[in-house]
């Protein structure tokens, strides 16, 4: 207003000056690029998962190929960091089994959040005998032994491959998202634009898919970062107990249940530093992203 | 307040019948049992013997009859034997719940003593030096998964300084058994646990503590002229732990799982050890009664979270 | 006397008050109880009451976005009380609503060309169509064509709620309710929006249903108003018939208390004592016998009804029985 | 006339963060004498409640800051004197009541505890009889069953009572000065007229000076002796009541009446401000009501008028009357 000296008619008033307008996504963006340590992570991680999906430009070897001959190997020669007790050659294994951690943490990311935003989406906005359904099913999942769940399923369909793996921690996993969804969406009910949109002629689907999911996207998308993380370190958790990806399939979690002995624990390190760095990094970094996401795409939250 | 907590107690025993049944379901919809795992393929007439010891234990009857079955024993405090320990299930149960629960305390203890007054530290003097690095020491540390830092824990403390014991709920010698001998051998898994769920209540206890220092009630508090500390501690801080008592209660069943991995990384004979040795060996009878334990566990824990929730926050009315 | 656009019929809206095991509906909030008036094609009807007297959940009755208990609405001869999905959504466009908040009532992740245009593409209208429409609505209101590509956080208070009012009038309704439009802005923005308020009802030949807890705004731009206490109307009159002559004790105490900015002629306070009853537990007959200066024995046990005591003024009180 | 109770002068209180400088209060003068209502009326961004509470040295740490100025208050000026020696100030000679009764009261806290408090920190008393005093108290300012309510916690009560435990708070130790900050706008209009017969009789029996911030031009009509106007944090104009309600002179206030409808009389077309409150943190160079004001001249945009006597104690900040 400092700029238009003349008597500026009422409408022109109270407006940027001369700035284009941006919408709130855009300028979310423009902040998350504007934090350093989350750019830093991103950057990482696109490392991290380039090295993994990139695994044969590094190594010939065979993750899956028991070396029996040389088990318990020190760094050096063809196995970069050696092999473990089984003949594994580790360095193949740091390398692919990354795919797998990646592979479980977004695959099952998306999962729980396709569910979440479905199922929450539908409990908040109907409310009534859908939310109560919703909900009841909610609420027994998450009073339901889980981890125990977890162990039974993968003993018992004892199989090497993700896919089971990924299932079983997709039903564990999405009963929280689908509260907090759900949460979000009752919020959002009773909003005055809500109610607009219903005036407007707006149907459901409209109105949840148009007005208040995007509305609520910033806060998913922060928690989707944060679920990933948590599920690449559920996965590792398993694994160091033995219920993780099964071998021969390799994964940072299972190489580290290898390790588990105090032979290995104490004279050779470079078994176990490796996966420990690589699943500490990996979760280090989204997390960062999260916290990155969080400031964001809303920049009242701390500052 | 009483109602309450009665629909509360009446609404867990559909939830732990239910529970129970998947559980059976599940474990019965598994290839193979318990007999396949413990007998020696060298034994001549292998498969009459395993039908007669089938028959024995009840498994050639139909799954509902069978379920009915093991209901009817478990509620009445006959809950069978282990297969492959060859000793009732209660006999095994009991110490494990005692293991677990001097773990489990012991963590959450170290987690709640370390992290909240560390919250209100960071929270005294917000967006300081103090709090500024604090803040990205504990975003890293909550980022180490539990198990990575219970491998180094092993690695110096058990290993390198060999100060603790690397595995084991009790030891050797003239102090087993004792009180003392349990919590030296509970400390390093509890720390390992507590160490990063500390992280989390601190940086949930100076959220809650600087977001309640902007509300009205703490600036009338200062307009009738408390001093500072009176303004934090019966102002700030009463209502600060509100929600840190509703976070723990989100977290026991977190917390159960935690302990679960944590007791097999430690080889500690708790709950969870028994757990995993139960699915390994298809050990039926202990896999159903420590399932229902878990579960009972953890929807007590919940109850008890929310009943303390009540305790601290008049407004919170339940009829 | 022009035909009826609006006739509202016994209305009732309770919530229901669960307790106990076994979470039993133990009682009602009444939060309208009883409720019938009618409005005409461009007339304005005010609404006005203390919070929790019903009135925004009328409004919003009326508006079908909140299910009635029971009773009757009939518009433009249709009686819409009973409608649902498509059928709703066909008969929506001839009645629309602006709201409180000028805040919330405004998606922000949305433009404002899309805020303004949904209403038109929801029902079939195409982009180029719409986007013309836009322009004109926004230039109407007192906005800038240019606006339409702008978010808003960029507008002020006053000049939401104008994008709030371009929406409601997209579809050209006959009917528009408005719950608190004014109360949230100031004082030197609220005379702007009633103004324009008012040019656009003469303008689009539009009636409103002007809901407010502001006597003054009220009396300034309705023709007709209601007075509600505790999920009843308890007054119903022409403007001028209401606030010169208030037959109702409530009204009375309640024009009483109102301040007005002058400092000679004031009139007398009727300070009334206590609170407003609770909805969930009303007083048995008259809801106001608690609070009120003039309380008979007959006003503890019978509840009056509304009739009609002078020409077009309708009172519930048994002082005129 | 006696020695003021309390004279502001020339106080600045500003925002201060990386990218602006927001001058909520920007050099205001106010003189408070014993037994005065003073009305500080504006509108929402004016800078009348960061007034309040730069008096009470409560401005929101880290941005807010008190960068200019002097508040003498029975002759000592607050801004220099030490925490602990405000501490003794706060609650005791100078107390506050805020707008919303609800999150001003402690949710976890009883009334009792909430009112012994203030007793315990200001007076030599035992908690036995804080409590009696607080239960006297709270029969003073009209509250039922005062004993059992000193029990209860604050959502228990109603929106007028729990301002009610406001009042009483804040009197309890009978301060000489009562800064009460919207204290009607949350309630409704029969509360409203309670609350603000309760204060009346709080001056009458206390001899306490009141400072009433409001944007309610009726409360001021009703309530102050004395009238302060703000606008963009300054005052614009300061006379008694009559003489501001019978010849209002800066062309903001003028406006601001014009533009309130009546309860009274028939206005067809309501007068309206045009335009909206310049940003705080990109004040004009000259007057900050020019861009608004129907006599503007272009001189109005040079310079900033001061505020001067145009009549015997009539203050107006404009150039032009």
């Amino acid at each position: 207003m400092s700029a238009s000296p003349a008597t500026a008619p009422e409408k022109t008033q109270a407006q940027p000056r001369g700035r284009v307008s941006k919408s709130p996504t855009r300028l979310a963006f423009e902040r998350f690029m504007y934090n350093k340590a989350a750019v830093v992570s991103v950057i990482v991680l696109l490392v991290i998962i380039f090295i993994s999906i990139g695994a044969p430009l590094f190594t010939h070897l065979d993750p899956t190929h028991q070396y029996l001959t040389e088990t318990d190997a020190p760094p050096g020669g063809v196995h970069v960091l050696g092999t473990d007790k089984n003949g594994f050659d580790l360095f193949s294994r740091d390398l692919y089994g990354g795919r797998n951690d990646l592979l479980i943490g977004f695959v099952d990311t998306l999962i729980v959040m396709g569910i979440g935003i479905l199922l929450g989406g539908l409990a908040g906005y109907y409310g009534g005998w859908v939310d109560s359904v919703i909900m009841r099913f909610c609420d027994f999942m998450l009073n339901f032994p889980f981890l125990l769940l977890i162990i039974v399923l993968t003993s018992i369909f004892n199989s090497s491959g993700v896919w089971l793996l990924i299932g079983v921690i997709a039903i564990v996993f999405w009963p929280p998202t689908t509260r907090m969804v759900r949460g979000l969406f009752l919020n959002l009910r009773e909003a005055e634009f809500v109610l607009a949109a219903k005036m407007a002629g707006a149907g459901p689907w409209r109105i949840m898919f148009r007005h208040m999911l995007p509305n609520i996207m910033g806060t998913i998308v922060v928690n989707a970062t944060f679920t990933m993380a948590n599920l690449i370190a559920a996965e590792a958790a398993l694994a160091v107990i033995g219920f993780g990806v099964q071998p021969p399939n390799p994964s940072w979690g299972n190489v580290l249940y290898d390790a588990l002995d105090y032979f290995t624990l104490k004279g050779e390190p470079w078994v176990w530093l490796p996966p420990a760095g690589l699943l500490t990094i990996t979760i280090l970094c989204i997390n960062f992203i999260g916290d990155g996401l969080r400031d964001a795409f809303d920049p009242s939250f701390e500052k | 307040m009483g109602t309450y907590v009665v629909r509360r107690v009446l609404g867990m025993i559909p939830m732990v019948f239910l529970i129970t049944v998947f559980v059976f379901l599940i474990m019965h919809a598994a290839p193979g049992n318990a007999f396949d795992a413990i007998m020696n393929p060298a034994i001549k007439d292998i498969e009459q013997l395993k039908e007669q010891l089938e028959h024995n234990a009840g498994l050639d009857q139909p799954l509902w009859w069978q379920y009915v079955h093991w209901l009817g024993l478990f509620v009445t405090g006959n809950w069978g034997f282990s297969f492959t320990h060859h000793v009732p299930v209660t006999d095994l149960v009991g110490p494990a719940i005692r293991n677990t629960l001097i773990l489990g305390i012991l963590a959450e203890v170290l987690t709640i003593a370390v992290g909240v007054p560390f919250g209100i530290l960071q929270a005294r003097n917000p967006y300081g030096k103090f709090d500024y690095t604090s803040n990205i020491v504990l975003f890293c540390l909550y980022s180490v998964p539990f198990f990575v830092f219970a491998i180094f824990m092993i690695y110096f403390f058990a290993i390198d300084l060999q100060w603790f014991p690397a595995q084991g709920s009790t030891g050797t010698g003239p102090n087993a058994g004792t009180l003392g001998d349990h919590l030296y051998h509970a400390l390093l898994p509890a720390l390992s646990l507590a160490v990063v769920n500390s992280t989390v209540y601190s940086r949930y206890t100076r959220g809650s503590m600087l977001d309640v220092a902007r509300k009205d009630y703490v600036r009338t508090a200062r307009a009738k002229g408390l001093e500072e500390g009176r303004v934090f501690t019966k102002h700030v801080f009463r209502n600060g732990m509100i929600p840190i008592v509703t976070q723990f209660g989100l977290d026991f069943g977190n917390m159960v799982g935690g302990l679960i991995i944590t007791e097999g990384i430690f080889q500690y004979q708790g709950m969870g050890q028994l757990v995993i040795d139960a699915v390994n060996g298809r050990d039926y009878n202990v896999i159903m009664a420590t399932t229902v334990l878990i579960a009972i566990g953890v929807l007590i824990g919940n109850l008890l979270a929310d009943i303390l929730y009540a305790v601290v926050d008049p407004r919170i009315r339940y009829d | 006397m022009s035909e009826n656009l609006l006739e509202v019929r016994n209305l009732k809206k309770y919530f229901p008050i669960t307790a106990g095991l076994l979470r039993r509906t133990v009682g009602h909030v009444k939060a309208v109880d009883d409720v019938s008036f009618t409005v005409k094609a461009g007339e304005t009807l005010g609404i006005v009451g203390e919070s929790g007297c019903g009135k925004s959940t009328t409004g919003r009755m009326i508006m079908r976005v909140l299910e009635p208990t029971s009773g009757q609405i009939v518009f433009d001869g249709q009686d819409i009380t009973k409608l649902h999905g498509k059928e709703l959504r066909a008969v929506r466009p001839k009645f629309q609503m602006v709201f409180q908040d000028p805040y919330a009532s405004l998606n922000p992740k949305m433009g404002i060309e899309e805020i303004i245009a949904e209403p038109l593409i929801v029902n079939g209208v195409s982009r180029k169509q719409a986007t013309e429409r836009v322009v004109h609505l926004l230039e109407r209101v007192g906005l800038r064509a240019e606006d339409r590509h702008r978010y808003p956080h960029e507008f002020s208070g006053g000049q939401r709620q104008r994008i709030g009012i371009a929406r409601a009038l997209a579809l050209n309704p006959k009917l528009i309710v408005a719950d608190e439009a004014v109360s949230a802005l100031d004082v030197s923005i609220q005379s702007q929006i009633l103004n324009l308020m008012m040019d656009l009802k003469k303008e689009f030949n539009l009636s409103y249903i002007f809901i407010s807890h502001n006597l003054a705004v009220v009396r300034h731009i309705s023709d007709r108003v209601g007075v509600m206490y505790l999920g009843h109307m308890v007054e119903l009159a022409d403007k001028r018939s209401l606030y010169a002559n208030p037959r109702h004790p409530y009204t009375e105490a309640l024009l009483s208390a109102a301040p007005e900015p002058k400092r000679q002629g004031r009139r007398e306070r009727i300070i009334l004592q206590g609170d407003v009853p609770s909805p969930a537990n009303p007083p048995k007959g008259c809801p106001f016998h608690t609070r009120c200066p003039k309380v008979m024995d007959v006003c503890k046990v019978e509840r009056p009804a509304l009739k009609e005591v002078a020409p077009n003024h309708l009172v519930a009180c048994h002082l005129y029985s | 006339m006696a020695e003021p109770l309390l004279a502001i002068k020339n106080l600045k209180t500003y925002f201060i963060s990386k990218d602006a400088e927001v001058r909520a209060v920007d050099g205001i003068d106010i003189e408070v004498q014993p037994r005065q209502v003073v009305c500080i009326v504006g509108e929402s961004g004016c800078g009348k409640s960061m007034t309040s509470l730069s008096i009470m040295r409560l401005v929101p740490k880290p941005k807010g800051k008190i960068v200019d100025g002097e508040i003498w208050f029975n002759g000592r000026d607050l801004l220099k004197l030490s925490e602990d020696e405000m501490t003794d100030v706060r609650g005791n000679e100078i107390s506050m009541i805020f707008q919303e009764p609800m999150t001003a009261l402690n949710p976890v806290l009883t009334i009792g505890e909430q009112i012994t408090e203030v007793l315990l920190r200001h007076r030599k008393l035992t908690k036995r009889q804080a409590l009696a005093k607080a239960i006297e108290m709270l029969q003073f300012v009209g509250v039922p069953r005062a004993s059992e309510i000193v029990h209860e916690y604050p959502h228990q009560l109603s929106g007028g009572m729990r301002q009610r435990v406001m009042i009483a708070m804040a009197m309890v130790c009978e301060p000489k000065l009562l800064i009460a900050d919207e204290p009607t706008t949350a309630l409704d209009v029969t509360i409203q007229a309670q609350v603000l017969e309760l204060m009346k009789k709080m001056r009458e029996d206390f001899d306490t000076s009141i400072i009433l911030i409001t944007h309610d031009l009726g409360v001021v009509a009703d309530m102050a002796d004395h009238v302060v106007v703000m606008y963009a944090g300054q005052v614009v104009e300061s006379t008694d009541a009559d003489s501001l309600f019978a010849e209002p002179t800066h062309p903001y206030t003028k406006g601001l009446l014009a533009s309130i409808p009546s309860l009274e009389e028939e206005k067809d077309v309501l007068y309206s401000i045009p335009g909206t409150v310049p940003d705080a943190a990109a004040f004009p160079q000259g007057c900050r009501f020019a861009d608004r004001c129907p006599i503007a001249q272009p001189s109005c945009r040079e310079k900033m008028p001061e505020l001067r006597e145009v009549k015997p104690g009539h203050f107006v900040r404009c150039d032009l009357v």
